[in-house]
Order: structure tokens, then C-alpha cells, then sequence
């Protein structure tokens, strides 16, 4: 079946004079699974944005065809009568309301105006149950782990039996196991002739499960081919312009100085005090070295890590040593001026403010630095270290002045990490680091990584991404159900599996 | 610091969600609340010795809080919605001085009178809400500069004089009891509801294959309803009966919780106030929801604003001042925030009654005014207090 | 029922201690609280009990609290209506529970209200314009009324016109502004004041103020353009601080009502009510419902020359503080 | 709604950053409202024919805008941080009895009164900031307490009396001028300042190799605020000298407006405002900062109280009333949003200005009072309209 089902021609879209889509021309046979690839700005979730009517009819040019018929969709819900579902990349979800309301709102099942609650929970159990995900359809949205709060994302795009869906990386806070269950889920929804289009910038998933591959490049589109027909460096030499031969550049910079200690941790859910979230977790980190943590979604990695570095609401005890003495840390500022710094996971959420400038953001964390007489901002230091580190992360964006919410995902979360980076730090905690980051910006963050470490910094990398923890980690541990069940030196014949093994809580091998 | 507060306040609202016989959809913020109003009422029965919870005073209390009550629904909404109204006070002032005006001035009936001025209270929630919805004013400003107009309307409307003695039939609305049949009827019926959704809740999740809570707690939960619902009739009429005010008041109350909590509108309204960007994300037309909101709100001003004129017979230009406050303040105690999102009528009544019993309470007591002034600031602040400090513990 | 029940109570219990419900406007005024000492003082000598609230200028609250009063079981309810039109249902609420109702120095509008002891408002204006009249029989006059939402408010300036409209008709008096002050507040009234001089640059000859504060406002705008003691003012209440202005020179007059007649007579009248006697009366006022039987004082107009007489001579407010800011040798005798 | 309101008000708010010369840190909504006033400045002026620009009428307004305009420095601070603070008119009224009372009653030395006043001020700002920041106690009901309880232990101090004629010392604070000489001199000053900073800042622009503005650009903005200040000097010596109350406005907004935008505290202040919980991980001790912020907003709205008394000459037991209001309205007028993260000191004062021009011109028309509702009420939201209207088409 080569007929298209949809087709996007000469798309052009501007925000405030910045070109961010120049004539794309995209293209999507029905029932297959199309990728879409590119670097972090390049323009897909702008394009996917105009598709499913965030950007309405008339603020782009150029034209769309679904099902062979011109569309002009007006708002979101025209895309949806037309079958059009997306998964955007950034979480849209009410923290103040149940799983189950999450998944229905905007198209719940009622019958005149009145709610069919039982209705919408057991559909809810039903998709839960296809996504494997365990949690109670009344468990408000804000008390699940990020990568639980993505899958119910993807749920909700479910729930809406669309013929076309649209998946914004719905990965990138999902680890192997998850993203196994979606891959057959895609599967499946193939077979019932849905056609999916995928964004991602993890390159195995999409040459597993992609047909074709599409890809834009700052908001041109580059070109489309077969799947089969690719190999990962083609797709990437496609993406960034220039051929990457290692994604991984690792370097080995470990020394023998212990530098951080963490000694029967253990941390309890905030809402309910008896359940244990990390279970007497014991681990040390040495200077130079990168520690990866590997786990499945909601093994606890991130309440170990937040607890430890003074952000967490709920009950947790234990010892932190760093450089051998014990720490009392009480609030992610005890840890900034002991040298200790941590990549929020949930970058919306705890990484950017979201009305305030690239630079503001950048500089939050070491504002002191600036302090000059009368506790006034050095604005021209912290001008030129920010423009220094923009450049340094390459991050695209048109000014160090425009509001952080205008930049890509990816872009932000370059701006994040860049804000940590400008302190002076002993250890670096990072959770999810390359969220939906692309190649070519992921390969300076291990380059940057490597450099930390170079310099005697000991690095903490939480990451949902297994080739990445093997291809990036000096050692790995591995969490299950908030216990830390294995631990693995990286050599060359450690493989997936083996940890995978472990994950889901198999014995150590 | 709201945040957090705002993830408690739910936080416990998951718990509520479960329990389907809970027609006013409290969360535990409400529950606490009403310890901290039973406290109260406890500590006024000892000072007044008894006086306090005579059957007459308890009568007097809920018609005194019905018009506050009344405001602090279409409030609640508001809030909910992440948005704010101060207008109410003045704007149920005028709509009350043209019911008012109507009826006594220009000798309209006294229904019709009522009737315009429904008409004119949907119709002025409507405009606020087109201001603010589509040409996208912050509320504040739209409400602050209809808290002038609305009042300067009235000063010029009634010259500065107070509209005095209404007809019967709108006398009737604020004034009259029902007779103690119609009252214990209405229990019944009240009760009969109760059993009969519980009774459809229990076999819809049966049919849906989901858990059912042990018969004994739905009897037990009933059971407890069906107490208080007697208790307050048997209270009522063995003054003069169920006042009218109040039944209005339990009307709306019952009528726009069930929207808040069981209609598809009402649970949107929890999510543009959550997320607006989200909830426009999941093609819910908030503009239009946020229309529709003030629309309802408008209403309830308007029926408050008869209520008002009706209770004392008259007009007068000074009426509903500061009225806003009291009705924010209640929704507030009630659980609801300011940031949106959170809130439920059952949590608005109780602040409503909260506040209410201490003014009566207090001018019981005859206690010095500013002593009063003092008493109710403190007691305000204490009682959130508590209410927090007790969650953050749990 | 119960109603008659306790009408027959509390008419066949002569002997037991009175109790008197009082419900008043607003407690948080200086003036009312005198009403409410005295009230109380001579209700007490009389051997009766009072039960007090203020209602803080709030219909709403003063009409809660009358509810209030009565659920308590007063044997007679006197109230001082922050606005005496909205209190009907009050009346009758009071009468089915077999209670009389005394209007205190504010009418209840169409009502059957059982009696009514005052000072009349009108008049108090009337003795505002009049003082200043007396002064400035020609000339520019400001009328600063009080809040816009105040019924008694109105009252004054009612009897204020009283007295100049025949002036204004000749035109020998020429009224150039006409401003209300919300709230009664005095910086309401400063700013007022400083707009109407200077948008008639000074050419104002006199000011009719409703009562002392916003009086006291509006002197101090006056003061600024060294005007204080040069353009007549009127005030209302006998407060200290304007009692202070009128000695200095700096407010012409205010209008006293010697509550010393209006407080202790409300208190006996309240008493005799309730034990059943005869209560004489100066006359009728008709309340838009009925002719109410009324005990009416009339108001004094106190300036610096008959203050010593007036307000200090009722210990309303003390000689030491009243001259406080003046030379001893000015002191009065 | 307000979400993106939010957004556009910064997405002006980055913009004006880059312009370092702007003293008041205006951002374009501050801009669009000036416009707004000088519309109304105009209109004004033609209706009084002339009177309204006459320099004495001037210094009137300017000097009955002071309270305001000190009172919203304090409120912009609490605002931008994501908080409200509806006691300041109480407060206000408390404060400034307090000093009257010191005064008149205990005799107590005008100068140390008001300093006692201040004192009480900043710990009365602490107490609520305690309440708010460290037991996570809404603002809104803190302050709504506070409402209550500062204006009852006011009544209850006063016993409702006007505590009358204080020392001149405390006078001279709301009601003196400066000799011309003086005003001359601070407007030098001013610019002298204004010219060191634009050259330092050329300066140190090139050495770190930064973009900077052209040197004509840089004078035109010079030229331009130099004019200003000028005029405002000559036309208020042209009266009767610079008043002192508005003196003090100028410097605390000077003061403020320059903590809000050059240091290191106001920076968190936004973050705070923006998103507390990014603001935690950043190492921001939100907790402290909230407490700061209201002991700020205490001292700002006891130096409101000696003014007020001090202008009055006079404590009175209404002192203040709504006063909360007004100074939530500037703020709100001015581009802050009650969201948090939003707002300058600069566009308060534009706020604060636009009020009390409206009242002040009215009321030189002598326009009867409930037209003065109606239109002020109009007014607010149109500007706010016509403002927002203007910047969604950019
Ligand atoms: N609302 C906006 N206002 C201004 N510029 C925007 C806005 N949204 C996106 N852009 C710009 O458009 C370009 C494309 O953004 P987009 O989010 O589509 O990138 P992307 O391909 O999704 O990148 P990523 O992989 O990081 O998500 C970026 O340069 C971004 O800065
Ligand atoms: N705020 C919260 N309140 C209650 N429970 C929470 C909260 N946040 C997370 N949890 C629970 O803690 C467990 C661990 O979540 P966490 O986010 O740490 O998982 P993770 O290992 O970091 O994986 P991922 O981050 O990919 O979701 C999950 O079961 C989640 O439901
Ligand atoms: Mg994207
Ligand atoms: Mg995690």
C-alpha cells in the first residue's frame, strides 16, 4: 500500500522573524512508521506543532494533505476529529489530577455532559495493563516518577484511537524495558493500520523500528529513505552535516582518591512514610571517574540522588561523605557550596524558569559569583561567561535575552547543564543529562563529561539510555525496586543484556 | 511554598475521589477544616452557656452565612479556574438594587423583577467573561474596575437613597421558612439519592469489573449523611423550619458540586486552572470555558444579590461592600488555591460557615469589637495553620 | 408557640434584672462610644443589663446581630441603624419574639417600630450651614458631604440646603464644589480639599464639611495655603481633635449632641418599655409606615465661645485637652 | 490566559534588559501605559482648561500619589515573588497611629517615634513573612488576618479617637518642601549619575568585547531623561519646592527599582516568582528570600504610615482603608502579574501615577462622585485593554 496518507508541502513558519521551518516538504505512507530526525532546533516538533493545530491554520504557509483531502486546521481539536493524535515532547499532563481524568481530558466518555467515571477507569486499567505500567488510576499525576508520567502520556494518546499518531521522543526519559513495551505496541497499532510518525534522537530505536527515515536539518528538510537502506552514521552525517565515527568518546581519566561516599541511604515515599523508595543504598565515587546508573522507570534513581543533594520533600537518612568528612546537607544550596551539583531530571519542571531570559537562567546558580559592592550583578561578566558557554554548548538560539521557553527541548537542556557548569564543582550528579538531545550535541556533552573528569570531577550519570551508560561509564550500578542489585566495571564484553538481567531484578551475575 | 501547599491540599483530594458517597466531594483539607469548625462551635456553646447551639441561633447562623455561601460557589469556580472576581461584593449590591428598583420604583411584579434580574447578573458575568476570555485582561483588573462601575452605577441608579419594601413574593424568598412537612420531605428525598447512587455506583463497577468498596463503610458513610441531614431538618424546624435561603443555598451547593465534580465541564475546569497550556494542548477551548464560568457566576451573584435585598427588604447603596473578600476568604479556608487548579465547593461552604460562626458567635458573647476584629484575624490564620501543619505531618 | 410564650414571660417578670439589647452602628467611632458608656452607666443605675454590638457600619452585620440579640432573649432591643431603612424585618422578628424596639438617634423606615429617641440629622445640618452662613452670608462656598454610600450623609447635606438654597436663590452664595468623601477618610477629604483650591485657586470663602474628620482633612489642606482660620469650616461630633482646631482657630464650629440627654434618657425609656410604664413623648414622626412616638433632642452647635458651657461642661471632653495646645492665659475660667 | 499574558510580558521583560540606561528598568507594558497616562493627562487638561498642568496642581498630585506609590514599591516585590499581601492598608493605619499615639499621647521625640514605628514595621514584616515563608501558610489568608487584626488593635489603641496634632518634626515628613536650591541640585545629581553609569558601562562593554549601543543612542536617552528630571524640578519649584513625601518616593523607588533589576537579591526575587522549585534546585533559599521580601514590604508600609499621619497631621481609626487595593491595582496596572515573575518597580509608580491622576482630575471637574466610580472603574480597564491589545499585535 503506497498511497500517502499524509503530505506536508513548502512549510514555512516564523517566530518573531526567525525562520525556524524554510519550505518542508514531509511525506507519510499509510500504516507505516515514519521517522523524523534532526538536530536539537531543526525544526520537528514546530513541523509536528502545525500538523496536529498547536500552530493554527493561516500563522504558517504552505499546504497539508490528509487522507487526499487539503486540510486547514484551525485548533486542536479539528486535527483530532480528522484522527490526528500527538504525544508532545514536553509533558502535558495535570499534576493536580488522577492518572485516569489525565488520560480522558479533553475527549472523556459522558453521556450528556455527565462523566461515566467506572467507564474511564477500567478503559484506563485496560491501558495501563497494555503499557505494563502499575499504578492505581487515582494516583494524581505529580506522585509519578517521570518516566511513569511519560508513559501515561502515551496512554492518553492512545485513548484516541487515532488513525495517524504522532509520538514527540516519546523515549527520552524511558529506559530499555518501557521502551521494549512500546516498541511492540507500535507494533501492534501497525497492524491495525495506524500509521505513526516517530521523532527521536535515539538512533537504534529508530533504525528498529522505523520504515522510513525523514530528516530536517535547521528547518529544511534533507531528505527521506528507506530504513533498510541506512546505516546509523548515514542518518547521523545526514543530521549534523558531518560524519561522527564515535558516538561515545570515551576516555578514561579515573583515579584511586575516593571522593564521595554514600553509606546506608535510604529514602521514603513523601506520601506515605512506610514505603521505601531506595532501599539502603551504599556506593562511593571516585575522583575522575563517571558512575552510571541503570534502572528501570521508577527504580528510584532519581528520589536517591534528589534526597542526597537536598531536594526532596519527603523522609530520608543515611551518610554522605565527601573527601572522607560527613555532610548535613539540607538544601541543594549545602550541596552547591560543598561542590556538589545536580542536573534536574524533569527540566520543565525543576531545570528552567520558564519567563526568564537564556541568560538568567544560565547564570541562577552562580549568581554569587557575580557579586560585586553592594551586592550588585556584574552584568558584564556574567554577559560574556554566558555568551562563552552558549558557544562552548553550542546552544542554538537567536539571543542570550530571548525567554528560555522559546528554545528547543534540546537547546534548553543545554542551558541547564550549562548552569551547573559554571560552578566550580567536585562532583556532578547528572540525571538523564541527554534527554532529547541530539548527536551531535550529546557527543560535546561526553566531551565536556570527559573534561570534568579530566579535571578530578566526579561525575554521577543517571540515564535511561543503555548505550550510553555502557558507552559513557567508567562503572555501572544497577537499581531495582530502590536497591541497588548489581555492579558492573565497564569492559568491552559487558553487554545490555547482562545489565538488562539485573534491571529487572534478576541475580547479579 | 503555594505549590507545595497546592500538591497536599490534592494530594489528600486523591483519597476523596475513591469515596463515591461523598456528595460534596470534600478532600481532607475540608475534613480537618470542619474539626476546626466543630472546635469552634464547641468552645461558643461553653462561652454563651448553650445559647450558642439553640436551635433558634443555629437557624439565625445559616441564614446569616447563605448569602456569603451563596457567593463563595460561583467563587470557588473562579478560583478553580485560576482566576479571581472582586466585583461580586458590588456587583450583587447593584443587582440587588435593581431588583429593588424594579419592583418598588417602576411596580414591577415581583417574580419579573427577580427574573430581569437573573437575566442581567448572566448577562454582566457574560461580558466580564468576554473581557477576560477573549480579549485576554487580567481578572483582576476587569473585576477591580467593575467593583467601581458596578457600585458608581448603583449610587447614580438609587440617587443614594436605600429602595425600600418589596413585595411579599420577593420578601418571601429571604424571609419565609418552609413548613416542618416540607422540610422532613425533603430529607427523605435527600436520603433516598444518597442510597440510590450508591446503590448504581456499586453495580456500574461491578459491571466495569473494578473494586467495590465494602458494603459495610457505604452503609456506615450513608448512615452518617443521613444523621446529619436530620439532625440540621429536626434542628430547623423545631424553630420555625427549613428557612428558604438556606434551602436555596443547599440547592446550589448540591446542584454545582455535582458540576464541579461529575461533569465532563467541571473537570475541565480543574484542568485549565491546572495547566491552561496543557489543557489547550488536549483541544479544550478554554476561552470558552472561562466564559461560561463567569457566566455561572454572574448567575449566583445575582441570585445572592436578590437574596440580599429580599433579607432586608430593601436596597441600599453601601450593600455588599467588601463582600468579595468574604467570599474568597471562605473558598480559601476551604482548601482552594489561589493558583488554580484546587478547590471544591463542599471545602467553600464550610469556609462560608466557618467565618459566619465567628461573627455570630462572637457578637453573642458581645465581646468589644476590636477584640473581634482581633479574635477572627487570629482564629483565621490559626486554623489554616493547623490544617497545614497537620498534613505536612501525615 | 413559643413566640407568645416568651411575650408573656418577659411581660409578667417585672421584678427580674432587664436585660437591654443595644445594637449599634459603629463602635469603632469615638462618638458612639460615649453613646454606649453612658448607655450603659445609667442602665446599670437603673439596675438593668445591656447587652452591646457594633456593627461597624455594615447592614448586613447590624442586621445579623439584631437576629443575634434577639435569639438571646432581650426583654427590649434599642438599635442605632447604621441605616434605619433596612431594618423592617428586624421589627417584626423582634415583635413575633414579644420584644419592643427602640430606635435609637436613626429612624427605622417603614416599620413598626415602637419608639424613637434622636437628634435629628436634618437639623444637624441645618446648624452646620448656619454657622457658616452667619460668616459668609455672600461668597464661593465648598460642600464637602460625606460617604456616598451613607444614608445619613444625605440627611445632612438635606438640611444643610435647607438653609442655603435661599441664598443660592439670590445668588449671594455661589457653590463651586460639590465632593463626596468615600469612607468619611480623612485623606479622602485632603485631597479633595487640595484639588478643589487649586482648581479655584483659593477663591473659596467657606467649606461646609459633614463631621470633624473629613473637616479635619480638609483643614489641613487649608493649612497648607496658610487658609486655616481664614475659610470657615463646619464640622460634626465634638471630637477632641476638632474641638482642638476650634479653640486654635482653625475649624469655626462642630455640632455637638449632648448624648449626657440622648444616652441615659435611651436607657430609661428602654426600661421603662419593658416594665410597662408610661413613657411621655415630644411628638410624632412618620416613619413612611406609621407615626412613630419620638423623644427628640435637638443638637448644639458648639464654637470656641460656647465650648467651655457645652462640651466640657458635660465632661465630654476634658478643658486640659480640649486647650491643650493653647496658652493657659487664653484658658477659659 | 494569564500563562501567556505571562509569557508576552516578558518576552517584552528580556527585551528591555538590553537597554541599561532605563533607570526604572520600564518594560514595554510600563511603556504603552505612559502613553495611557499622558492620554489621560491630556484629556484632563483640556476638560479643566489648563488647571490640571498648572505646576501647583502638579505638585498636589504628585504629592497625593506618594502613599500610594511607596505602598506599591513594597507591593511589587511581594507580587513578583509569587505572593499578596492584603494587610498593608491596616498596617498602614496601625503604623501611623503608633506614631501618633508615641507622639501626641506619650510624648515621645517625632524622631524617635518614627523610628520606633519603622522598627515595628520591619518586625511586623518578619512576623508575616515567618508566617508565609517558614509554616507555608498561604499569603492570602496571613495578610487577610493581618487585614483584621492590625485594624482591630488600632480601634483598640485609639479607642476610636482622632489622635490629633503631632510635632512638627513628624510634620514636616508629609507636608514640607525643599528649597529650590536642593531640587536643583538632586536633579544634577541625577543626571550626573545617569551619564557615569552609561560611560562605566560603555566601558566595561568593550572590555569583555561586548556589542554596545551607539554612542548617539546612548546620549538621546540621556538627553531625554535629563529633560525630564528638569522639568519635573522646575515645575515643582515653580510651586513651592520640591515636596519632601515625594522626595522620599523618589529615592525608595530609585533604591528599589535598582535591588529589583542590578542585584543579586532581585534576580531571585523573579526566580522565586518564576518557579520556585527550579529557584530551590538552583541553591535559592526560597524560604529566606520570602521572609526578606516581607520585611521589606513592613518597612515600605511603615514609612506609608508616617507619612500618612504625618500629611493628615492625625491618626484616624479608618486610616488606610482599601489602601491594599490601590496598591495591588499599580502594580497590576503596571505590567506585574499576579502569577509572580512579572512586574518593575517602574511600571508601579506609572500605575500609581495613572490612579491618582484619575481621581485627582476628576475631582477638579467636580464630577459628581458616582460618575467618578464609573469612570475610573472604565478607565483601569481600558488602558489595560488598549496595553495588551498594542503588544499581542507586536
Ligand atoms: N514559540 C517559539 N518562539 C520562538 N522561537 C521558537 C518557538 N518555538 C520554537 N522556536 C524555534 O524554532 C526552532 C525549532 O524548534 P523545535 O522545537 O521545532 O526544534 P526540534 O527539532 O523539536 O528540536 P528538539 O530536538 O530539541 O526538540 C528552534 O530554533 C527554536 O528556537
Ligand atoms: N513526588 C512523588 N511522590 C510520590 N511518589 C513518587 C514521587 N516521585 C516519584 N515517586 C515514585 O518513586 C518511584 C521512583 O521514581 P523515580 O522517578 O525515582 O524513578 P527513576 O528510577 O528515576 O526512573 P525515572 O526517573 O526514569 O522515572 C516511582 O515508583 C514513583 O512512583
Ligand atoms: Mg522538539
Ligand atoms: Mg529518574
Amino acid at each position: 500500500m503506497d498511497d500517502l496518507i499524509l503530505e506536508m508541502k513548502g512549510i514555512i513558519k516564523e517566530f518573531s522573524g526567525v525562520r525556524a521551518l524554510n519550505e518542508v516538504s514531509f511525506a507519510v505512507k499509510k500504516g507505516e512508521i515514519h521517522a523524523l530526525c534532526g538536530e536539537n532546533g531543526a525544526g520537528k516538533s514546530t513541523l509536528m506543532k502545525i500538523l496536529s493545530g498547536v500552530y493554527p491554520h493561516g500563522s504558517y504557509q504552505g499546504d497539508i494533505v490528509f487522507n487526499q483531502e487539503k486540510m486547514m486546521i484551525k485548533n486542536i481539536a479539528d486535527a483530532e476529529k480528522a484522527g490526528i493524535a500527538i504525544i508532545h515532547q514536553e509533558l502535558a499532563l495535570f499534576k493536580e489530577l488522577p492518572v485516569y481524568e489525565n488520560i480522558f481530558i479533553g475527549n472523556e466518555i459522558s453521556s450528556h455532559g455527565r462523566i461515566h467515571i467506572p467507564a474511564m477507569l477500567s478503559k484506563t486499567q485496560e491501558l495501563l495493563r497494555e503499557m505494563r505500567l502499575d499504578v492505581n488510576p487515582y494516583t494524581l499525576v505529580k506522585q509519578l516518577g517521570t518516566g511513569q508520567q511519560q508513559l501515561v502520556e502515551i496512554a492518553k494518546a492512545l485513548a484516541k484511537n487515532a488513525t495517524l499518531l504522532i509520538l514527540d521522543e516519546p523515549t527520552a526519559s524511558l529506559s530499555e524495558g518501557e521502551v521494549e513495551i512500546l516498541m511492540d505496541i507500535l507494533g501492534r497499532l501497525k497492524v491495525k493500520g495506524v500509521t505513526c510518525i516517530y521523532i527521536s534522537h535515539k538512533l537504534d530505536e529508530v533504525l528498529r523500528l522505523a520504515d522510513t527515515v525523514t530528516v530536517i536539518r535547521d528547518g529544511r528538510s534533507i531528505g527521506s529513505k528507506l530504513t533498510r537502506t541506512l546505516t546509523k552514521d548515514e542518518i547521523v552525517e545526514m543530521m549534523v552535516g558531518r560524519e561522527i565515527t564515535d558516538l561515545y568518546p570515551k576516555e578514561v581519566h579515573i583515579t584511586e582518591q575516593e571522593v564521595f561516599t554514600v553509606k546506608n541511604y535510604t529514602v521514603y515515599d513523601v506520601s506515605d512514610p512506610s514505603r521505601k523508595l531506595v532501599d539502603n543504598a551504599n556506593f562511593s565515587l571516585k575522583r575522575g571517574e563517571i558512575l552510571g546508573f541503570a534502572g528501570l522507570v521508577g527504580a528510584g534513581r532519581t528520589e536517591l540522588v534528589s534526597s542526597i543533594y537536598g531536594f526532596y520533600d519527603g523522609k530520608c537518612h543515611g551518610e554522605v561523605y565527601l573527601e572522607g568528612n560527613l555532610l548535613s546537607i539540607h538544601h541543594p544550596n549545602d550541596s552547591l557550596q560543598q561542590g556538589i551539583a545536580m542536573l534536574p531530571e524533569d527540566r520543565k519542571r525543576h531545570g528552567i524558569i520558564e519567563i526568564m531570559s537564556v541568560r538568567e537562567n544560565m547564570t541562577l546558580a552562580t549568581i554569587e559569583k557575580y557579586r560585586l559592592a553592594m551586592d550588585r550583578i556584574d552584568d558584564c561578566q556574567e554577559l560574556s561567561d554566558a555568551n562563552d558557554y552558549m558557544a562552548r554548548l553550542k546552544i542554538k538560539a537567536p539571543g542570550l535575552d530571548t525567554c528560555i521557553k522559546n528554545l528547543s527541548g534540546g537547546n534548553q537542556q543545554k542551558v541547564v547543564l550549562a548552569k551547573y557548569l559554571l560552578r566550580k564543582l567536585k562532583v556532578l550528579i547528572l540525571d538523564e543529562p541527554t534527554r532529547g538531545i541530539d548527536v551531535g550535541a550529546k557527543y560535546e556533552i561526553y566531551n565536556l563529561m570527559n573534561r570534568l573528569a579530566a579535571d578530578g570531577i566526579g561525575i554521577i550519570m543517571i540515564s535511561s539510555d543503555l548505550p550510553e551508560v555502557l558507552g559513557m561509564s567508567d562503572r555501572i550500578l544497577v537499581m531495582n525496586e530502590g536497591q541497588i542489585k548489581g555492579e558492573f566495571l565497564n569492559h568491552k564484553n559487558l553487554d545490555q543484556e547482562q545489565i538488562m538481567h539485573c534491571a529487572v531484578g534478576g541475580a547479579t551475575a | 511554598m503555594t505549590t507545595e501547599l497546592k500538591k497536599e491540599a490534592v494530594g489528600m483530594g486523591s483519597e476523596k475521589k475513591i469515596s463515591l458517597a461523598s456528595m460534596f466531594h470534600f478532600d481532607v483539607k475540608t475534613y480537618t477544616m470542619i474539626l476546626a469548625l466543630v472546635s469552634i462551635w464547641v468552645i461558643f456553646t461553653m462561652t454563651t452557656n448553650g445559647d450558642f447551639l439553640t436551635s433558634r441561633n443555629l437557624s439565625n447562623l445559616f441564614r446569616q452565612m447563605s448569602i456569603t455561601g451563596i457567593l463563595s460557589i460561583g467563587m470557588v469556580f473562579i478560583i478553580i479556574a485560576g482566576h479571581i472576581d472582586l466585583s461580586v461584593g458590588s456587583l450583587m449590591g447593584l443587582l440587588g438594587g435593581i431588583t429593588a428598583v424594579l419592583n418598588v420604583w417602576l411596580k414591577v411584579d415581583g417574580i419579573l423583577a427577580i427574573g430581569i434580574t437573573l437575566v442581567l447578573g448572566l448577562l454582566i458575568g457574560i461580558f466580564n467573561g468576554w473581557l477576560i476570555a477573549y480579549k485576554k485582561i487580567p481578572a483582576f483588573i476587569v473585576t477591580l474596575g467593575g467593583m467601581l462601575v458596578f457600585r458608581g452605577i448603583l449610587v447614580g441608579m438609587t440617587k443614594g437613597t436605600t429602595v425600600a419594601s418589596l413585595d411579599p413574593s420577593i420578601r418571601f424568598v429571604g424571609n419565609a421558612y418552609l413548613v416542618d412537612g416540607v422540610g422532613i420531605l425533603l430529607g427523605l428525598i435527600a436520603v433516598a439519592v444518597l442510597v440510590y447512587k450508591a446503590l448504581s455506583g456499586r453495580k456500574l463497577h461491578s459491571q466495569y469489573g473494578l473494586a467495590i468498596p465494602p458494603m459495610s463503610v457505604e452503609i456506615a458513610k450513608i448512615a452518617f449523611a443521613a444523621v446529619v441531614i436530620g439532625l440540621l431538618i429536626i434542628i430547623l424546624n423545631s424553630y420555625q423550619g427549613f428557612p428558604v435561603p438556606v434551602l436555596i443555598l443547599a440547592i446550589m451547593a448540591v446542584t454545582f458540586s455535582y458540576v464541579l465534580t461529575k461533569t465532563v465541564f467541571g473537570r475541565r475546569v480543574y484542568a485549565i486552572g491546572g495547566n491552561a497550556e496543557a489543557a489547550k494542548l488536549s483541544g479544550i477551548n478554554v476561552t470558552k470555558m472561562t466564559l461560561s464560568i463567569f457566566a455561572i457566576n454572574g448567575l449566583l451573584v445575582a441570585i445572592a444579590g436578590v437574596l440580599l435585598c429580599s433579607r432586608l427588604n430593601a436596597a441600599s447603596v453601601a450593600a455588599g461592600q467588601n463582600a468579595e473578600m468574604d467570599a474568597i476568604a471562605a473558598c480559601v479556608i476551604g482548601g482552594a488555591s489561589l493558583m488554580g487548579g484546587v478547590g471544591s465547593v463542599g471545602g467553600a461552604i464550610v469556609g462560608a460557615l466557618v467565618m459566619a460562626s465567628l461573627d455570630n458567635g462572637m457578637s453573642m458573647l458581645n465581646i468589644e469589637t476590636f477584640w473581634q476584629f482581633i479574635v477572627k484575624g487570629s482564629i483565621l490564620v490559626l486554623a489554616v495553620w493547623v490544617d497545614i501543619a497537620t498534613k505536612n505531618k501525615r | 408557640t413559643k413566640q407568645e410564650t416568651t411575650a408573656s414571660k418577659d411581660s409578667s417578670q417585672k421584678n427580674k434584672t432587664v436585660k437591654i439589647g443595644l445594637s449599634m452602628d459603629d463602635l469603632r467611632l469615638e462618638r458612639w462610644q460615649h453613646d454606649r458608656d453612658m448607655f450603659v452607666a445609667k442602665a446599670k443605675e437603673l439596675g438593668a443589663e445591656v447587652v452591646v454590638q457594633s456593627a461597624n457600619g455594615d447592614d448586613q452585620t447590624q442586621f445579623s446581630q439584631c437576629e443575634n440579640l434577639i435569639s438571646q432573649g432581650v426583654d427590649i432591643l434599642v438599635i442605632i441603624p447604621h441605616n434605619g431603612d433596612v431594618l423592617a424585618p428586624i421589627i417584626e422578628q423582634a415583635h413575633k419574639a414579644g420584644i419592643k424596639v427602640l430606635s435609637y438617634d436613626r429612624l427605622i423606615t417603614k416599620s413598626d417600630v415602637d419608639y424613637y429617641i434622636s437628634f435629628d440629622n436634618v437639623k444637624v445640618g441645618e446648624l452646620q450651614a448656619k454657622a457658616i452662613t452667619d460668616l459668609v452670608p455672600k461668597g464661593k462656598y465648598f460642600l464637602m458631604g460625606g460617604s456616598p454610600v451613607d444614608n445619613n450623609a444625605k440627611l445632612f447635606r438635606e438640611g444643610q440646603m435647607n438653609v442655603l438654597k435661599p441664598f443660592i436663590a439670590k445668588g449671594d452664595i455661589q457653590i463651586v464644589g460639590d465632593q463626596w468623601v468615600k469612607d468619611w477618610l480623612p485623606e479622602e477629604a485632603l485631597k479633595i480639599m487640595e484639588n478643589a483650591l487649586t482648581a479655584n485657586n483659593n477663591k473659596i470663602d467657606a467649606v461646609v464639611a459633614s463631621n470633624d474628620s473629613t473637616a479635619g482633612g480638609a483643614v489641613q489642606a487649608l493649612g497648607a495655603q496658610n487658609l486655616a482660620g481664614k475659610v470657615p469650616i463646619s464640622g460634626q461630633d465634638a471630637e477632641l481633635a476638632s474641638c482642638q482646631r476650634i479653640v486654635e482657630g482653625t475649624q469655626t464650629m462642630t455640632v455637638y449632641k449632648p448624648i449626657k440627654l440622648l444616652a441615659p434618657s435611651a436607657a430609661e425609656i428602654a426600661v421603662k418599655i419593658v416594665k410597662g410604664d408610661q413613657i411621655k413623648t415630644d411628638g410624632v414622626v412618620n416613619n413612611g409606615s406609621k407615626d412613630v412616638p419620638s423623644i427628640l433632642l435637638t443638637p448644639i452647635a458648639v464654637d470656641a465661645k460656647n465650648m467651655a458651657e457645652t462640651v466640657i461642661k458635660d465632661a465630654y471632653n476634658k478643658l486640659e485637652d480640649v486647650y491643650k495646645n493653647v496658652p493657659k492665659d487664653k484658658w477659659p475660667k
